[in-house]
């Protein structure tokens, strides 16, 4: 369960990204999240898995107040969420492969266990034959795949995804809905940052609008 | 994670295989730094050698205005050498006395040509044990020597012996100052250099962190890596001090060293040879660690 | 006017990213270049600003062979492009206003035509207030936009555009189209990779398909 | 481009304050290598004059067996010091000359009490200009000397002098190697700093080149930074250099060093002070320009 009270967050003094937004997502929900370039969406996630603070408000994940955490703690936050940045931040000296096993690694699993879970999550997006490749030796898509693939592997509580499928053609967006479906019908609460209205059009689930930091709609169709 | 040492020396290795530029430069500049320091211990081991050669000619001679009688004269001897101070004594005679004088004066020996050979007392030349061979050891064996009648007429080259103190610890002062800023000098471009490796792989450490990874997971195999950079420069470093060694020092100047009264310039003892590669593994892994405070957050 | 004749691009020697295209494209066209993920857009892209070189046949912007072009004269190729990279590529170090100013500067423009033209070319992108700002303070569509804002400050004869909109919202992608086809319109040649049906859609245009780097449509609505 | 020394001067400027770590980086590293190598130079050039002073002993002596006239002697003084290798003449008469061999004795002069102020000769001492002050030139003189005949008997401390050379030379190798080292560390370790932070840039450098830049136009900013941190640095490391010589060696060691003969300890001449600065500045630009040469391909 995720919760918002009265949060804002300003990068600069005289404005704000995020403005006294106050929300609840049970626990299992599937959310979209959306607005206008700048809206704030982004900031929305980094505020939830702790890369930024925010200014005013609380924000509760589980019941755990994350503004409070001490930084000490939020490796461990982390490790329950599956995120899939905007910027992709894919290890750029480490191979497909690796990229995808690293928080898994992370979490001290076992190496077999690793290795299949990585190959079979790499299956699923269509990647299985570019294990060995570095990030920038893919296209775009391929590298939004990885990003995806490194999310979904931890089996996460919480899915963050920020624009998973802007590098994507509708066919591989079509595939990776799938993917997120199930693994939100497998208990995680997902909550996905996009633009595309075709996607919220084909799978309507609940909408947050944000515009210029402030909370403009929330529809549950 | 301290549980795996295998799975952080293997991290550790593809680190460095990852990014062969960045290992290359920590590496070679671990490896300069430490040539320069090695060469520069090569240079202080031999000039304490050297004075440790020097130092023999300390000594205290008492001259004996009446040659006393070949037993009076070994039992003279025998109390002499029993002092605590004292590591050998040896008696001159007049002759030799003499002989020696003329020699001392070389060229001008010619000069010399109308004495007679008695005019230098026959004397007793007491030197001291290495620890004692300071002015103030001197000074506490002359006071010992003083109570015996026959030893009235003592010398210890005082002066020279300052001279020489002064020297020395010109030299040790000369010597702390570079060497100490050579490894101040070294120590600061080690660290900014892995902090700068570091800084190239900032986005890299940051992304781990955002993936659920702990500070500690993330820098032990940075730490490592530099350790085993740092070791590797150290060892690299032997074998540039080595070959510069035999390249200039050893061989060129034999013939140099001969006219200046050094028989041969030492490479470092073994001691020393093992803290460089210490050294350089504690200065890779120092460096590492301390860049990674500013690059890890917590 | 651009021509490829049987050009194929093997980053590895197994497969081959671009497999023998032949094309043609006319001074002033407008052209989508459309395909899934990995089917070669962005490699085809890379050839004609000389990122790349490739493997086989040649490739003649303007009548010139860029496949034989000397290093020596590539930057004189790129400073009559306007690119858009996938991956925004922007100064992390300069401001929004330093980035789009950057390609006047690199043709030597004076420096009061510099400042008029880039708050022209950011206005237009609506980014007027952002001048001061580093990329990385910039949400991701921001960055997008800023890119495009680079390539057209130089008024390119050839427009390269890839995948530009994919970080935007519906309301700005339709500006930024606009812009495209008043760069057109100028006389820019524009290539546009994209996976966006509705902007295909809304704006029909000559459409170039790629599939696993082969070509395999070519349609002139 | 080269017509806009400004526009290109604003932007190094903005460069080095968009990456103040990167450029903190470089200037330190100048800094701390060039105030090793102001160091180091402090030492040969202190060397160097105390060498100098010391050349002042050699002299050829002609001893005079027969004491000339006043006015002969003069003469004869006149003649020598017309010789181009002579710097000066002082006659030594016997007295004087018995005194000094008696102070030479030091504390043994009391065993020549007996003898005669006058079995030892007169002597003229002949003092060479200082470039001649070698083997070489002293034999020269000699040779040249010999043909007088009053000047028969004549001293030169061959053995001193090839001594005194021998231990020179032996400085200016060790000088050489210790100093040729330390500048190639200087060198490689700058350079390699340098391409560090062009290698945590190097994004920057593609991205130009992708819009159009030249690559002299992407370099030029980068080796006029490189110079201005270089500069910098060289400045730094001047007042590094005086900072620890005002430290160690100025004040703490005068008492040492007048017990070695020493007076004071020189600080670094103008020339060497320029030659800091100026050398600072062009290891930063060619630092610069062999690593952009790496990431700014053609
Ligand atoms: N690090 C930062 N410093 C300053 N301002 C920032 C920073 N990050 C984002 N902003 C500003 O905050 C606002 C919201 O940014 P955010 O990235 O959350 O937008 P978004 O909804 O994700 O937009 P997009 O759809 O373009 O990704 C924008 O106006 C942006 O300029
Ligand atoms: N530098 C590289 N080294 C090796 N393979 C590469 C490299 N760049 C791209 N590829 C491969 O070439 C193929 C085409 O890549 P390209 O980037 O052109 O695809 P794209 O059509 O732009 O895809 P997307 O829509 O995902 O951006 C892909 O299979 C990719 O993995
Ligand atoms: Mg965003
Ligand atoms: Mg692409």
């Amino acid at each position: 369960m995720i919760q918002l009270y009265g949060v804002t967050k300003a990068y600069q003094k005289d404005s704000s990204a995020l403005n006294d937004i106050t929300l609840k997502i049970d626990k299992g929900e599937f959310v979209y999240i959306t607005g206008p370039s700048g809206a704030g969406k982004s900031t929305l996630m980094r505020l939830l898995y702790g890369a930024e603070r925010p200014s005013r408000g609380q924000i509760l994940v589980d019941g755990q107040n994350i503004t409070r955490l001490p930084s000490s703690r939020l490796p461990f936050l982390r490790r329950r969420m599956g995120i899939v940045f905007q910027d992709f931040k894919l290890l750029v000296r480490r191979s497909v492969f690796e990229n995808v096993a690293f928080p898994l690694e992370v979490q001290g699993r076992q190496r077999f266990e690793i290795s299949k879970k990585v190959y079979q999550i790499l299956k699923l997006v269509g990647l299985e034959h570019k294990l060995q490749r570095l990030p920038l030796e893919l296209s775009g898509g391929e590298q939004q795949r990885v990003a995806i693939a490194r999310a979904l592997v931890v089996d996460p509580s919480v899915l963050l995804a920020d624009e998973p499928t802007g590098n994507l053609d509708p066919e591989v967006t079509l595939e990776i809905m799938e993917l997120f479906k199930v693994a939100n019908a497998r208990g995680s609460t997902v909550l996905l940052a996009t633009h595309s209205r075709e996607m919220m059009h084909h799978f309507p689930r609940r909408t947050i609008a944000l515009e210029a930091g402030r909370l403009v709609g929330d529809i549950t169709p | 994670m301290l549980e795996r040492p295998v799975y952080l020396l293997r991290r550790a290795l593809r680190n460095m295989l990852q990014s062969p530029f960045l290992c290359a430069a920590s590496v070679a500049t671990v490896a300069v730094a430490l040539t320069l320091i090695g060469f520069f211990a090569i240079i202080v081991v031999n000039i304490q050698l050297m004075t440790r050669d020097w130092s023999r000619e300390v000594q205290v001679i008492a001259y004996l205005d009446v040659v006393p009688a070949e037993s009076s004269l070994k039992g003279l001897i025998e109390e002499i050498a029993g002092h605590d101070h004292v590591q050998g004594v040896t008696y001159v005679s007049r002759q030799e006395a003499y002989e020696r004088f003329a020699e001392r004066l070389s060229q001008d020996a010619d000069l010399l040509a109308g004495l007679e050979a008695d005019f230098l007392p026959a004397s007793l030349e007491i030197s001291l044990r290495e620890e004692f061979r300071t002015a103030e050891g001197v000074s506490t064996l002359v006071a010992a020597l003083k109570q015996k009648k026959a030893l009235s007429d003592l010398r210890y080259g005082q002066e020279w012996l300052e001279r020489f103190e002064a020297f020395v610890r010109l030299l040790k002062v000369a010597g702390a100052v570079l060497g100490g800023f050579l490894l101040f000098a070294a120590l600061f471009i080690v660290a900014n250099t892995i902090k700068l490796t570091l800084y190239a792989r900032r986005d890299e450490l940051e992304i781990m962190a955002l993936v659920g990874a702990t500070p500690l997971f993330i820098k032990l195999p940075f730490l490592l890596e530099g350790a085993l950079q740092g070791a590797v420069g150290g060892i690299l470093a032997l074998g540039g001090t080595f070959f510069l060694f035999h390249l200039f020092l050893q061989e060129g100047m034999s013939a140099v060293l001969l006219a200046t009264g050094t028989s041969h310039i030492a490479f470092l003892p073994g001691f020393y040879q093992l803290a460089i590669v210490a050294g350089g593994a504690l200065l890779g892994f120092a460096g590492s660690l301390v860049s990674l405070r500013k690059f890890v957050r917590l």
